[in-house]
């Protein structure tokens, strides 16, 4: 949101060089460094904080946001937003379980049920993604408005299909498809390998393929992207799909670990994930970001409210204000330079 | 009114790269100083300090001989020192009018006086001789439209000292003559300039006097009259340079096929109907005067306008261009005029601008850093790009080196035919020397290039033929041999 | 005795009235409990959704290590799979209000009467306005404890055919919400008889937003839940519109800790299913509904 | 961001040129053809929609979210956003509760301390502007950042002064304070007054004085802004003390509606807002925008829910996508031009 940064950019700065390098380097650390004292101040709070338990499970249910956080970053990176990720994982969530549950009757195999509720919640994912990257780039609607919009509509139709409940899955296939989010492979929940995965893939898609440097190219200004042959309307259109399928893959794992949609389901978590990726030390107007920060930022989050699960220190009420203090403060900690 | 300016061992530092080695001179009021030098030489850092834009990192500066700390520009206005930058300062989201005023606001009581506001900029824009509204954004302007703007914003701003860091790099030659009485009339109700600029003609007409930098050194001040361009352009680079222009490559093979085809092109708004061709291994320029709509034609070629075409053709078989990355895949790239708009992205690194229209054959399919880095200093050398470091972001570049950077992004494709608009903007004449061999290369290589250039004696030495535009329609077409100045102005501007 | 009791409580966030005074239940269950009994930990946790929910009773187990669970299942489809698995590591496990779609997952259940809910207001208002009239309702946020207790107004409302139900939307119980549906309702039909909140929360809205429209038509406005300030107004009788409530007080979660962590402590069980009826309150019986201390 | 120069300009007098201003003409209209068409629709489904009273409700109710969406244009226009406007204005009207409850036992005239309220409240919001301002111009932190952290600490303060449940006017100041909302000037409802002049007020200040020419040329480039000796983190912080004042002026009108503040209070306001201004057609990447847009925004989001609430026509459970789709309609009829 910040317009242009100052010119002189990174070199800038007199003598302070060798500060500003160090500077610099410590600034990329900002979250890993509120990680480590927020782990730090966790450990002294609850002993059992550090246990290995502990640490799996805020992994684990860190998989979602930190999935959707991912796919997020590229679109923030690209110059976008995207409001509507609880709502799409909350309709597609729903369509998933409806088709699964209408497929049951039919004497499908319940793995085979399973497996096609998993390639349905993708390709539902990159529609949406796909949608809402059609309407922003051929319809020329600002990002924000579109999925606004569409925060809205993918909620009612969620609520609508639901009848104002919950749309619970059978209980067989909830049997069949819970080891997908409670078993572990080699000790590590399956959720937190998925998420390892997507993680990796993100890294390197933005760093290491043409179509990461082009997300951040079009970011960083759009009009010198476009001007240097960069399909600027298809590589927007890819971002909102790569999140769209992102906010599938997370619903594969929601879902059987709830085994039910209603209207509440994943309400804010476009805040969070949104939040995350700022936290993770990405401008919120583009052009630059990392996908490891957001990982930490994805993680920092859930960390602050295992904490403040572990101990009781204070009022249930002011949950929500330690939080917010911790968020400010990690950010202070890589604030850009003076 | 007058005022004298003075450096002393001024200095400058950028983290650990010494941009100002101890520059010290004096100005004396009421005249006009031709400042010289190679792209990077620290013209603008040094003029940046003197306009309060940067501090110095070492020695001082002197207004009438007392010493003066500069905590802004603002205190630097209030000394009557303004600056027209090189590259442009202007809210694009504004008018022309509000952009003129922007921190002088004039007020009535509480409120803006929009209507002396507006009033005041017709003043300026008429001095400048833009005729545009003022309350027109902006972002509606093309390039030599904003860099009129940026010199009536200056000239509103009552200036003692007026530092002009390359104002007419994309002005035509009528925009360029008129600045140049303005100046006039400045001088004579003593205001001091400094003219910074690669246009050694220009300097020659217009200088009282030279002084010259080298690698952040002062090295040389003589009275203009005592100097010819030869000489300038050897205290630049600090040897002697042979003849400014290569010699024309004889003549094109006359059977030689048409490489671009354009036939019936019109940019609703900009052109109409321009029909062109352009040989393998023919250089074709475009001549015309601001607004003529050379830029927008090629625009609308490349896409990037609405535009309609009864044929486009590259080597005999019409395409369809609906953007620069068809283009591009039929092989044709277009540098763009507006270096910091359209050209770079500023805030990345040099690699990652030099590889960007070109990513396909880095990505095989993850990219490979190690050949990225490598083309870069295989550009850097090539290009005569001088940095302190490779990895700095193209927003530390100097003007003319970030030219350079920008060239050689459209040229890593390897382009069959390539549309140059303004190629050597901001470029020192060594260097200049180099691109325009470089051009030859190209033709020579098979290329068919196009350059639109403001700099009539550019297209003279360079091109084959030169194509002249004149509110929108191509007015004619000028073998080399009928190529004279006065040929070109009188085509551009109708009085032939 | 051998193991002490570690008690684990769930319950939503105070987001609404409602809510809160399950929070202020619970901590007043808490702080009562362990006054009593010193061998005994309460943990209260509040979540704001299902998934955190879901969180916290992880943590619960593993980081707390309670043995007994006391909870308040902010959905109940969602909860199911995470309250089974605290069971089968050994957790005692209480569930309070929204019932569990698969019951094997808990060992008690304490709950409300969401179809006394729905049933009372209906009954009254029928009798009240002699089974003829116009009725708007205003609605909570979509859940399926919402569904439940509209079913039982609809049910009772097909036996008075004379009764029309003009419209109901939800006013997601919440007091602005509330004051703008039944702004657009008072200006959309011109004679209401009788409006049903559904909520106290909602009912405050709706009488602003009837007041400032001056409108007389309007005779009754049935609430729900039993907040405070409405039990009083009732007590006191100053409002006529106000004529009734029914019971629905968050204080069954109170109620529900204090069971389960004596019966631990005894090392007993308690019946599988304790139903707390939501009883209609009026003028006469309202004292016994009025719990100045609690914020709801 | 697009390439296309938007010729109204009287620079180009070319056969596009007339196209293209009426375009440009019409495209400022996009929110104002969006709200006829939508009255239109409105008397249609219920001749009531059109009546003098439904007029005033609506003005009335939209005075909360329009009085905000004003200062919010200023920090968008800025390059800023606030997303804890809703908990900020739950906080505000809490704690003027309880000053005027704690004041009224001292014997002050009621007036007295009505009066003591409405100052309080607008010296917090301009409290937590200065406070917001600070932390992004001092402390170099991105907007997004510190106003989501804001929003936590807001609105878990309130929860906790309230104890959870609600906070509740006393009701002889009550009775009081309540014609600031009920009562009309001359037919007009005195909230549609206040919020007449707020938007008087911030059009003059955006467009007539020189700190909103510093504000537009801010977000349109910080550094040209820098440049030009424009204080910047001066101006900045001030965008953020107007909109906290006008947070405590929605507040003001707030309080005497219910009498109450309770955890509930002014949830999801800074959507509404933020979606107001962009709805009226300024960027979210700021530089331009409009008062007089904002406005219309902000009525016109209030008008879809008054329709929605007027008929009948589909499932509740619709009515959230309903309110998106036209505002995504709304959003194409005022799409940046090819
Ligand atoms: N912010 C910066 N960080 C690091 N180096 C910088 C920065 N700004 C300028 N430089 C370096 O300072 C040197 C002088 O730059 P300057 O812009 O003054 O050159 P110049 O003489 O104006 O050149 P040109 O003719 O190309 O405009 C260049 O080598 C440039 O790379
Ligand atoms: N057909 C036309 N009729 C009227 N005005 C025109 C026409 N074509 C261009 N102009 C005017 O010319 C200006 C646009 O110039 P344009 O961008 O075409 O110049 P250019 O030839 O690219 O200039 P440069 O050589 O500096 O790049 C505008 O002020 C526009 O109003
Ligand atoms: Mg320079
Ligand atoms: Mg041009």
């Amino acid at each position: 949101m910040q317009p242009a940064r100052t010119e002189s950019g990174a070199a800038a700065g007199t003598a302070s060089g060798w500060a500003g390098r160090s500077w610099e380097r410590l600034h990329g650390f900002g979250p890993v460094l509120g990680l480590v004292l927020l782990c730090i101040a966790g450990t002294l709070l609850n002993s059992e904080f550090a246990s290995l338990d502990n640490a799996m499970n805020v992994l684990t249910r860190t998989a979602f946001i930190g999935i959707i956080a991912v796919g997020m970053c590229f679109v923030i990176i690209s110059g976008g937003i995207d409001l509507s990720v609880g709502s799409m994982a909350a309709l597609i969530a729903g369509c998933v379980i409806l088709l699964m549950n209408a497929l049951a009757p039919r004497g499908w195999a319940p793995v085979a049920i399973v497996a096609a509720g998993m390639v349905f919640a993708l390709l539902l994912g990159a529609a949406f993604g796909l949608a809402h990257g059609l309407l922003i780039t051929r319809g020329r609607i600002e990002p924000f408005i579109v999925t606004l919009g569409t925060l809205g509509i993918f909620r009612a139709c969620l609520t609508y299909f639901a009848d104002g409940g919950a749309i619970t899955l059978d209980n067989a296939l909830a049997d069949v498809y819970s080891p997908v989010y409670y078993a572990s492979l080699l000790g590590v929940p399956i959720p937190v390998w998925v998420f390892a995965v997507v993680a990796i893939a993100g890294g390197v898609i933005l760093n290491r393929t043409a179509f990461g440097r082009y997300v951040q190219a079009i970011g960083s200004n759009e009009q010198v992207a476009r001007y240097a042959a960069v399909n600027v309307d298809h590589v927007k259109v890819w971002t909102y799909m790569l999140l769209g399928i992102c906010v599938g893959m997370a619903t594969l794992l929601y879902v059987p670990r709830l085994g039910s949609a209603s209207p509440t389901t994943g309400l804010l978590w476009e805040l969070e994930a949104i939040a995350a990726v700022i936290v993770g030390g990405t401008a919120l107007r583009g052009g630059a970001g990392s996908i490891a920060g957001t990982v930490i930022g994805a993680v920092l989050l859930s960390v602050i409210s295992n904490i403040l699960n572990l101990t009781n220190i204070i009022s249930v009420y002011l949950n929500a204000a330690v939080q917010g203090l911790v968020i400010i403060v990690v950010a202070f900690t890589q604030r850009r330079r003076p | 009114m007058t005022i004298a300016l003075s450096f002393h061992d001024v200095a400058k530092a950028f983290g650990p790269v010494q941009v100002l080695h101890g520059v010290s001179f004096a100005l004396q009021p009421g005249r006009i100083y031709g400042l010289l030098g190679e792209n990077g030489a620290g013209k603008s850092t040094l003029m940046k300090i003197a306009a309060g834009y940067e501090m110095p990192s070492g020695g001082e500066l002197h207004i009438d001989g007392r010493p003066v700390h500069f905590s802004g520009s603002r205190a630097a206005e209030a000394e009557g020192i303004v600056l027209i930058h090189q590259e442009f300062n202007l809210a694009e989201d504004l008018t022309v009018a509000q952009n003129i005023f922007l921190g002088h606001e004039k007020k009535r009581g509480w409120l803006l006086d929009d209507a002396a506001m507006r009033e005041g900029a017709a003043v300026v824009l008429r001095q400048v001789g833009l005729d545009v509204d003022p309350d027109t954004k902006v972002r509606q302007l093309i390039v030599a439209e904003k860099q009129l703007v940026e010199i009536a914003k200056a000239l509103a701003r009552k200036a003692r000292l007026l530092i002009m860091d390359e104002p007419t790099a994309t002005l035509t030659p009528g925009e360029t003559e008129r600045l140049f009485q303005l100046m006039a009339q400045l001088k004579s109700s003593g205001v001091t300039i400094v003219y910074i600029s690669h246009k050694l003609d220009e300097v020659e007409r217009i200088t009282d006097e030279v002084i010259v930098m080298r690698d952040g050194r002062f090295v040389a001040r003589d009275a203009t009259a005592k100097l010819s361009r030869q000489q300038m352009a050897n205290l630049m680079v600090g040897r002697e340079l042979s003849d400014l222009f290569p010699p024309k490559r004889s003549i094109v093979l006359a059977d030689s096929a048409p490489l671009l085809e354009v036939q019936h092109l019109t940019v609703p708004g900009w052109a109409e109907d321009v029909s062109f061709e352009v040989r393998a291994g023919e250089i074709l320029g475009f001549a015309g005067l601001v607004g003529a709509g050379r830029t927008e034609l090629f625009e609308g070629l490349l896409g990037l306008r609405p535009h309609r075409a009864e044929r486009v053709g590259i080597a005999g078989r019409a395409v369809h261009i609906g953007s620069p990355r068809d283009a591009a895949r039929h092989g044709l790239t277009y540098l763009s005029e507006d270096r910091k708009g359209k050209g770079l992205h500023i805030a990345f690194g040099m690699t990652e601008n030099l590889t960007l229209m070109d990513l396909a054959r880095y990505a095989r399919p993850w990219l490979r850093r190690g050949a990225e880095r490598a083309a870069l200093k295989a550009a850097v050398a090539e290009f005569g790009i001088r940095t302190g470091s490779l990895s700095l972001r193209a927003s530390s570049l100097s003007g003319g080196n970030q030219q350079k950077l920008a060239l050689a992004k459209v040229l890593q494709p390897q382009p069959r035919v390539v549309v140059l608009d303004e190629p050597t903007r901001g470029v020192d004449v060594g260097a200049k020397r180099d691109i325009y061999f470089l051009i030859h290369k190209l033709a020579a290589d098979g290329c068919s290039v196009v350059v639109i250039s403001s700099e009539l004696m550019e297209l003279i030495g360079l091109c084959h033929r030169v194509a002249v535009m004149r509110n929108g329609r191509l007015q004619t077409t000028l073998a080399a041999d009928q190529l004279t100045e006065e040929a070109l102005i009188a085509h551009a501007t109708g009085t032939h | 005795q051998a193991d002490k009791v570690n008690l684990g409580v769930a319950i939503p966030a105070a987001t609404h009235s409602f809510t809160a005074g399950i929070v202020f239940w619970a901590n007043q269950a808490k702080k009562d409990l362990e006054k009593a009994h010193p061998g005994l930990k309460v943990t209260v946790k509040t979540a704001s959704g299902a998934p955190e929910q879901a969180n916290q009773l992880q943590d619960l187990l593993t980081a707390t290590k309670i043995n007994t669970l006391v909870i308040f299942p902010f959905e109940s489809a969602a909860l199911t799979k995470p309250v089974a698995q605290a069971k089968a590591k050994g957790v005692y496990v209480t569930v309070v209000d929204r019932g569990l779609t698969d019951t094997s997952a808990q060992d008690a259940y304490v709950s409300g009467d969401n179809t006394a809910f729905g049933r009372i207001p209906a009954e009254y208002l029928a009798k009240a306005m002699n089974g003829k009239g116009n009725i708007v309702a205003l609605r909570g946020i979509p859940t399926t404890i919402d569904n439940e207790r509209m079913d039982a107004f609809n049910a009772v409302m097909k036996k008075h055919p004379d009764i029309k139900l003009l419209d109901a939307k939800p006013g997601n119980w919440n007091r602005d919400d509330a004051f703008k549906v039944m702004q657009d309702y008072l200006t959309r039909f011109k004679q209401i008889d009788a409006v049903w909140a559904a909520d106290d929360d909602m009912a405050v809205g709706v009488l602003k937003a009837i007041e400032q429209a001056k409108r007389k038509d309007i005779k009754i406005v049935f609430g729900g839940a039993g907040m405070k300030q409405m039990v009083k107004t009732l007590m006191d009788g100053n409002n006529p519109l106000i004529q009734a409530n029914v019971s629905y007080s968050p204080k069954f979660m109170y109620d529900a800790i204090k069971l389960t962590a004596e019966a631990r402590i005894k090392g007993e069980k308690l019946p599988p299913n304790t139903i707390i009826p939501s009883v209609l309150i009026t003028k006469e019986n309202a004292k016994d509904f009025y719990f100045p201390d609690s914020p709801f």
